[in-house]
């Protein structure tokens, strides 16, 4: 599997209402060690929303502090957007994944770094 | 961006900008516009030439660049001339303006040949006198832009 | 090696403060589009060998998708590309490459050093796939001009 | 002296970005049919490129990331692709142009037909590139450049007046209209901030080599450097103001650019503009092959620089000698420069945005700057003038159209 198959992929709940697409796929560093570098990045989950328009200009990430304007413009752009933890991923097809959870369950992704 | 946006802008681009050259000219008011525009590019070049052959009367600028900017201006004078001289007039106005108007040119454009040449020449002492009309040409085109602008 | 010396200056990838505290002790978490995905590959000497056009995720028996290597060059740009464009980008790659089909090149995650504003290895680029085309046009091209191999006056 | 060295990457970014060939004639056109009425947006758009050249050579020197490494990290793939593909047509159009004007310069010098210099030209930029270093390079055509300065002087001896009243009360005069006044406003603004500036100033960071400790000559550079080539095309516009405009003469031409220096200054003031203007376009053609090399090389990850020796760059000269080969080709068709490089400017325009936009999101990156990002007083005028790149970029195109290219 590509990183590519994720991104942009639809979500689609099971009963089938759909939350939007994937922006960006959460990776922790606590997976499987690889060579002599240590644990390998493993994903923990998708951050699925609506709007797709500058979703992935990165002022969503903690590191990134402003500009004030823009940083609240994207904010609000991106308010519907959830984390859905990998463990509710339950079908994966080309273009559409399917999980198991409504979205009125899911929070909003954490801002990391 | 759509993929064929940029090929599509230019495309409009480049339609636009050759209609503004070549289009049609129906009636007597458009075609005066266009005979001031003439008027006032031609009496541009008059005017440079005038000034680049006071610099080398004295002694101000050298030979080669004299040269250029003197057959530049000779051919920006004809230039405008053909052009203006291609369209056709839509009335009997316009063709009068015309005659007018391409009379006034005609004697610009023997100026700026002869300067052109003497300048080649390297002649730089003779240029001030020889565009010595320019002056008063240049003040009969102003008032021409004037009347029809 | 000249490449050593030749390449950019360590002090450069500066500027990671706060995110290393998570480190390579596990647990560092960071999203793929925004941290890996379209990122400058540093090879040892300091070499640039290309981006980050995609990532490989290995489906263990159990539990989630772990990135074990990076994808580069246009087998795996086309696909980001997309489109027309893409699909030339596509037939570029297969037209240009020896084997028959061809999969994108790749960079065992083994050899990641560093995640930075760049993505920092632990090999010299010469070992790695995502350089033939490099290679190709100084052999074929440039090596055959006079002074290529002459640092600048 | 060492001190003013140091400055000479900003100088050259300055001058090849603001008194090429385009912008020459350009500037020379807008004092002789607006006098100063449009020196305000000159000023406008030399406060815009401070600020962002700023952020994009403290992004440099701090992380070791141009501008177009920017670009494709925050826009992705596809749009950055786009991005590349406008801003690399508008580098080469460039390019090429600048060929033909250094060519325009020998004319006016020679008087030997400029079709005949462009082959010599082309070959010799690219010798510069291929077997030049850096530093050297940038420090020879920026202090060249500096001969402009002739335009001061000579706007000095002619006594100017009443330039500074119409700097200070702006609009079209009565034979204009409020269209072309805005169209020549919105290209002038365009000129000052065109993308090849940022590429070539941010990658030239790298090239030198600064670090986290050169943050006080990045600054340097950007504000002597930028507000110096700024005056130069101020100048360059009083003197076609207080010559060109009483006389009703309007520029199409190079040549007529030379003509109120030799009217202050004589023969001596001539050649020295020649000398000037010379370096100046040499300068820019060096500026925008090199960029066209390093937007490529950075979007694609290649290997790229002057200051790896050329069979380690391989594919970043191949394209610096592809773009500077065909850019001579194209001019030898006799195509005039001068409208090549306006519209590419306004052509320029509307990829602004796709530009900017990155380098300030990664102005206020704390992985990429630490401690160095953004403060709030540039964060607030870089948004300010990212809002006018905007209107800026959707206003050129249909304002070029409106008024026929400022007709």
């Amino acid at each position: 599997m590509r990183l590519t198959d994720l991104l942009d992929a639809d979500v689609v709940e099971l009963g089938g209402g759909t939350l939007g697409h994937v922006h960006d796929v959460r990776l922790v560093q606590d997976g499987p060690p690889l060579g002599s570098v240590g644990a390998t990045f493993r994903i923990s989950g998708l951050i699925v929303g609506g709007t797709s328009f500058g979703a992935r200009l990165g002022f969503a990430r903690a590191a990134v502090r402003g500009p004030w304007l823009l940083k609240r413009l994207f904010r609000r752009l991106h308010a519907d957007a959830r984390f859905v933890p990998w463990s509710a991923v339950r079908g994966l097809t080309e273009g559409r994944i399917v999980i198991e959870a409504r979205a009125d369950d899911l929070r909003a992704p954490d801002p990391i770094g | 961006m759509r993929r064929g946006g940029g090929a599509l802008i230019l495309a409009v681009l480049l339609a636009v900008l050759l209609c503004a050259c070549v289009g049609p000219v129906r009636s007597f008011e458009v075609y005066e516009g266009k005979a001031a525009t003439t008027a006032e590019s031609v009496a541009s070049a008059a005017q440079t030439a005038r000034l680049a052959a006071g610099e080398a009367a004295d002694a101000r600028a050298f030979a080669p660049y004299l040269s250029i900017v003197l057959s530049e201006v000779e051919r920006d004078a004809g230039g405008s001339e053909d052009v203006f001289g291609a369209i056709q007039p839509p009335d009997g106005r316009s063709a009068e303006l015309r005659t007018q108007l391409l009379a006034l040119i005609d004697r610009v454009t023997a100026v700026l040949a002869d300067l052109r040449i003497a300048a080649r020449n390297g002649e730089l002492g003779r240029l001030e006198d020889i565009a010595a009309p320019l002056g008063e040409l240049g003040e009969q085109l102003a008032r021409f832009v004037e009347a029809h602008a | 090696m000249a490449g050593r010396t030749e390449g950019l200056a360590g002090g450069q990838s500066g500027g990671r403060s706060g995110d290393q505290s998570g480190g390579h002790r596990g647990g560092r978490t960071i999203d793929a589009g925004l941290r890996l995905l379209d990122r400058q590959l540093i090879d040892v000497d300091g070499m640039l060998a290309g981006k980050v056009d995609d990532l490989e995720l290995t489906m263990p028996a159990e539990g989630a998708p772990y990135v074990t290597a990076i994808l580069a060059g246009p087998g795996s740009l086309s696909r980001r590309v997309g489109g027309r464009l893409g699909a030339k980008i596509e037939a570029l790659h297969r037209r240009l490459h020896p084997s028959e089909a061809p999969g994108p090149a790749s960079v065992s995650w083994g050899v990641v050093t560093d995640v930075g504003s760049s993505i920092r290895l632990s090999v010299g680029k010469a070992s790695l796939p995502v350089d033939t085309l490099e290679q190709w046009t100084r052999e074929h091209i440039i090596d055959r001009i006079p002074g290529s191999d002459r640092a600048p006056d | 002296m060492k001190r003013f060295t140091e400055i000479t990457l900003g100088i050259l970014t300055a001058i090849g970005g603001f008194v090429d060939i385009g912008d020459l004639v350009a500037n020379a056109e807008t004092g002789a049919r607006f006098r100063m009425g449009l020196a305000w947006a000159v000023v406008v758009g030399v406060v815009g490129i401070v600020v962002y050249a700023e952020m994009a050579g403290r992004v440099a020197a701090v992380s070791g990331r141009p501008v177009f490494d920017l670009v494709r990290e925050r826009l992705g793939a596809r749009v950055a692709l786009a991005n590349l593909l406008a801003s690399f047509f508008i580098n080469f159009l460039t390019l090429a142009a600048e060929i033909a004007g250094v060519a325009l310069a020998l004319e006016l010098a020679s008087s030997v037909n400029y079709l005949l210099w462009i082959p010599l030209v082309a070959a010799l930029v690219w010798l510069v590139l291929w077997r030049g270093s850096f530093v050297p390079m940038e420090r020879v055509f920026g202090l060249l450049g500096l001969a402009l300065v002739v335009f001061g002087v000579a706007l000095w001896h002619l006594h100017p007046e009443g330039l500074l009243a119409s700097a200070m009360h702006p609009g079209p005069p009565t034979n204009e209209s409020w269209g072309t006044y805005l169209f020549f406003a919105v290209a002038l603004f365009g000129a000052t901030m065109t993308p090849y500036e940022v590429f070539f100033f941010s990658s030239g960071a790298v090239e030198e080599r600064w670090t986290r400790r050169d943050l006080n000559v990045e600054r340097a550079n950007v504000l002597i450097g930028f507000p110096l080539g700024g005056a130069l095309s101020l100048l360059l516009m009083g003197t076609t103001a207080t010559v060109l405009a009483p006389r009703g003469i309007t520029v199409e031409h190079l040549s007529q650019v030379g003509l109120p220096v030799a009217l202050a200054l004589g023969k001596v003031g001539l050649a020295v503009l020649l000398v000037g203007i010379f370096a100046a376009t040499f300068g820019a053609a060096l500026e925008t092959a090199l960029s066209g090399g390093y937007t490529v090389s950075q979007y694609f990850g290649w290997q790229w620089g002057k200051f790896v020796r050329p069979n380690k760059a391989p594919r970043f000269h191949l394209v610096v000698l592809l773009a500077t080969g065909l850019g001579g080709l194209l001019m030898l068709t006799a195509v005039d420069p001068i409208k090549v490089t306006e519209y590419s400017i306004v052509l320029a325009a509307a990829a602004l945005p796709l530009t900017y936009f990155p380098i300030l999101i990664v102005a206020n990156d704390r992985d990429y700057l630490g401690d160095r990002v953004n403060g709030r007083v540039t964060n607030a005028i870089a948004t300010v003038y990212l809002g006018l790149l905007v209107v800026v970029a959707t206003a050129t195109i249909p304002l070029m159209i409106m008024t026929k290219g400022g007709a």
